[in-house]
C-alpha cells in the first residue's frame, strides 16, 4: 500500500487530525499558519516513511508539494510585502488554487476507491487475453504511406516547447526523472560534480526535488556523496569510477 | 423430432453463428460488428444474443455471455474462478497501486489527458504510474496535446473489460463521488465539537 | 429446485469448470493439465470432457470442443466458417498511430537507435510502439548499443516499400533541423528535455 499523505495523522501543538484537514482549516483561515510548526509535520512524515523498507517516491512527491505549498503560504503570511518572484499569484489566489485542487483531488481519490472496489468485486471474472487457440489469424496489410508524414512528426517533436505557464507555479514541481537524467549525464561526462553549483540558481522546490534525486542515485549505487559537515557543499561522484 | 429439426427456428442457427464468432474473437464484439459479419439485421442479432444469454449463463454453463466494453464477449463462469486462477495469472489487475488507480481514474474521467494535466490534479508526477498502466494495456496513447505537445492518454477497451464496465457511462458521476463540500464541512464541525468539549 | 441443486451430478460441476478453463485458455489444454488445475483425477476429467463433447458439438452449438494434438480446445462450428472468415479478414490499415509514426520517424532519421533513446526523444516509453513496428516488420534489430548494451533498431526494406522510398537515403530532407543525424539527435533531445514530463 502506498503512503496516504493526505491522511497522515498529525499531533501538533496547534492541531490534531489528518493532514488534509489541517490544510482545509488553514485555507479557511480557521487555523493560523504562524501557529503551525511545519518542521513538526515534516518529522511526522519522515517517521511514517522510516517505518517502510523502500523509499515511496510518489508519497515523497505528494508530501513535497503540499508541504511546500504550506511553506509558501506561511512565508507570504509572515512577510506579506516580500516579492517572492511569483507575480500574479497573491496568497488568496494560491490558497484558493490549493483548495480547489484538494477538492478535485478528493473526487478522483474517491473515483480510485470506486475502481478498487470494482476490481475486487470483479476479481472472479476470468476471460482470455489474446487470440483463441484454434482461430485463424490474418495479417493486416498497411496501405501505402507518405514520407511527408515522417517529416511532419519529426518537426513537431523538434518544435520549441511553449514557455511554462506561471499560473500553477506555486504548486508545480519538476519530475524527479529530470534530475535523475541530468545527474547521470553529469556523472558520465565529468565523473564528479558539486551539487550546490548545479542547483543554487533553481527555485526552492526544484532544489528539494534535485536533492531527492541525489538520494535516489545514492540508493541505487550510481553515485557516491560526501559532505564535510552540515551546510557544507555536497560533492557527488561516479560510484563505478571510484 | 425430425419434423422439429426441419422447421428449426432460423434464429437458432444465427445464435450458433454468433457463438462461433464470440469464441474466436479476441475482444468484445458490438451488435453492429456482429450484424455486419453475419449479414443479418441488428434486431435479429439481438434476438440471437438473448437466446445465447439464456444458455450461457452462471450456474448453467461454464462459459458465460457478458455485455462488456460496448459489446459482447465470452468469459469463464465465476464459480470456476479458483481453477482459472491456477491456470493463468492476472498480471493486468495484480498490484495496481493507489497511485496507479488514481491515475487511471483521472484518465477514465478526463481522457484524453496528458501527464502534466494528471500531475496537476494528483499533485505528484504521474510518470511511473502512467508507464505501468500503458504496460498493462489499461491505457494507451491518444495523440499529442495541441499546445504543449505532451502525449495524451485514454483508457482502452481492456480497461472496461477488466473492470466489468459495459461502457464509459457505467462509471459513476464524478460529482457524486467524494461528497466534498458536505463531507469536509461535516468533518470540520466534528473536529470543532470535539475540540470545544 | 433446492433439492435438485443438492443432488447435482458432481461431474456436471466439473464439466462447467473445464468449459470455463477452455474458454480462457490461449492454447489447447491436456487432460493432465486440466486434472492438475481442477484438482481432480484424470478419469473424472475425461468423463467431464465426454459430457462437454456431447453439448458442444457441430449442429447443436456454435462452440465446438475439439481434440487436437496438444489436448482440448474450443473452436468455431464449421457452419459458421464464412462469418468467421469475414470477422478475421480485416481491411487494409489506412495509417499508423501517432506513437508508431513518431517512433518510425526517429528510427528512420537517426537509426540505428535504442528504445531508451527513442523514449527520451518522445518523452514516453517506446516499448509497445517498438514491439508493434517489429511485428509489422517495418523495423528490425540492428545490433546493440556500445555503452548500455541496449538493442538498437533500424528500418527495413518493407518500410522503404511502404513509404515509397528507393533506399535508406531517399528520406525527405530535414536540413533546417540540423545538417546530419547527430545534430538532429542533439536538437530532439534538447527539446525533449525542456518539454519535461
Amino acid at each position: 500500500m502506498a503512503l496516504a499523505v493526505r491522511e497522515l495523522p498529525l499531533d501538533l501543538d496547534a492541531f490534531e487530525g489528518p493532514f488534509d484537514l489541517l490544510l482545509t482549516l488553514v485555507l479557511r483561515e480557521e487555523l493560523e499558519l504562524r501557529d503551525v510548526d511545519i518542521a513538526e509535520i515534516v518529522v511526522a512524515f519522515l517517521e511514517r516513511l522510516a517505518d517502510r523498507d523502500e523509499l515511496d517516491l510518489d508519497a515523497c512527491g505528494e508530501f513535497l508539494v503540499l508541504a511546500s505549498a504550506l511553506l509558501e503560504l506561511k512565508a507570504r503570511g509572515l512577510f506579506p510585502d516580500e516579492d517572492l518572484d511569483l507575480e500574479g499569484l497573491d496568497p488568496e489566489e494560491a490558497a484558493e488554487e490549493l483548495a480547489e485542487r484538494l477538492a478535485a483531488y478528493r473526487r478522483f481519490r474517491a473515483a480510485a476507491g470506486w475502481l478498487e472496489e470494482r476490481l475486487k468485486a470483479e476479481s472472479d471474472r476470468y476471460f482470455r487475453l489474446g487470440p483463441a487457440p484454434l482461430s485463424p489469424t490474418a495479417e493486416r496489410p498497411l496501405a501505402q504511406q507518405e514520407p511527408a508524414q515522417l517529416v511532419s512528426v519529426l518537426r513537431a517533436l523538434a518544435a520549441e516547447p511553449p514557455e511554462p505557464s506561471l499560473g500553477h507555479l506555486v504548486l508545480s514541481y519538476p519530475p524527479l526523472s529530470r534530475f535523475l537524467e541530468r545527474f547521470r549525464t553529469l556523472l558520465r561526462s565529468r565523473g564528479r560534480f558539486a551539487f550546490d553549483n548545479e542547483v543554487d540558481r533553481l527555485p526552492r522546490v526544484d532544489q528539494v526535488v534535485a536533492f531527492l534525486a541525489l538520494l535516489e542515485l545514492r540508493k541505487r549505487n550510481e553515485a557516491q556523496i560526501a559532505q564535510a559537515g552540515p551546510f557544507e557543499p555536497i560533492t557527488v561522484w561516479n560510484a563505478s569510477a571510484s | 423430432m425430425e419434423r422439429l429439426r426441419l422447421v428449426e427456428n432460423p434464429v437458432d442457427r444465427l445464435a450458433r453463428t454468433v457463438e462461433a464468432l464470440l469464441v474466436i474473437a479476441s475482444k468484445p464484439l458490438s451488435i453492429d460488428e456482429l450484424a455486419t459479419v453475419t449479414e443479418e439485421t441488428e434486431e435479429r442479432v439481438e434476438t440471437a444474443l438473448g437466446l445465447i444469454a439464456g444458455r450461457l449463463r452462471e450456474g448453467r454453463s461454464g462459459i458465460v455471455l457478458e455485455h462488456v466494453a460496448g459489446g459482447y464477449a465470452l468469459r469463464a463462469a465465476r464459480e470456476a474462478a479458483e481453477a482459472c486462477a491456477r491456470l493463468v495469472e492476472r498480471p493486468v489487475q495484480r498490484g495496481l497501486t493507489q497511485a496507479a488507480l488514481e491515475t487511471l481514474a483521472v484518465i477514465a474521467y478526463l481522457g484524453p489527458v496528458s501527464r502534466p494535466e494528471i500531475a496537476r490534479i494528483r499533485g505528484v508526477a504521474a510518470d511511473s504510474a502512467v508507464a505501468g498502466l500503458v504496460e498493462r494495456a489499461l491505457i494507451a496513447e491518444a495523440g499529442r496535446d495541441q499546445e504543449g505537445g505532451a502525449v495524451r492518454y485514454e483508457t482502452t477497451p481492456l480497461f472496461e473489460r477488466v473492470f466489468g464496465l459495459s461502457g464509459p457511462d457505467d462509471l459513476p458521476e464524478l460529482e457524486d463521488l467524494g461528497g466534498d463540500a458536505d463531507e469536509l464541512r461535516a468533518r470540520l464541525e466534528d473536529v470543532a465539537a470535539r475540540r470545544g468539549a
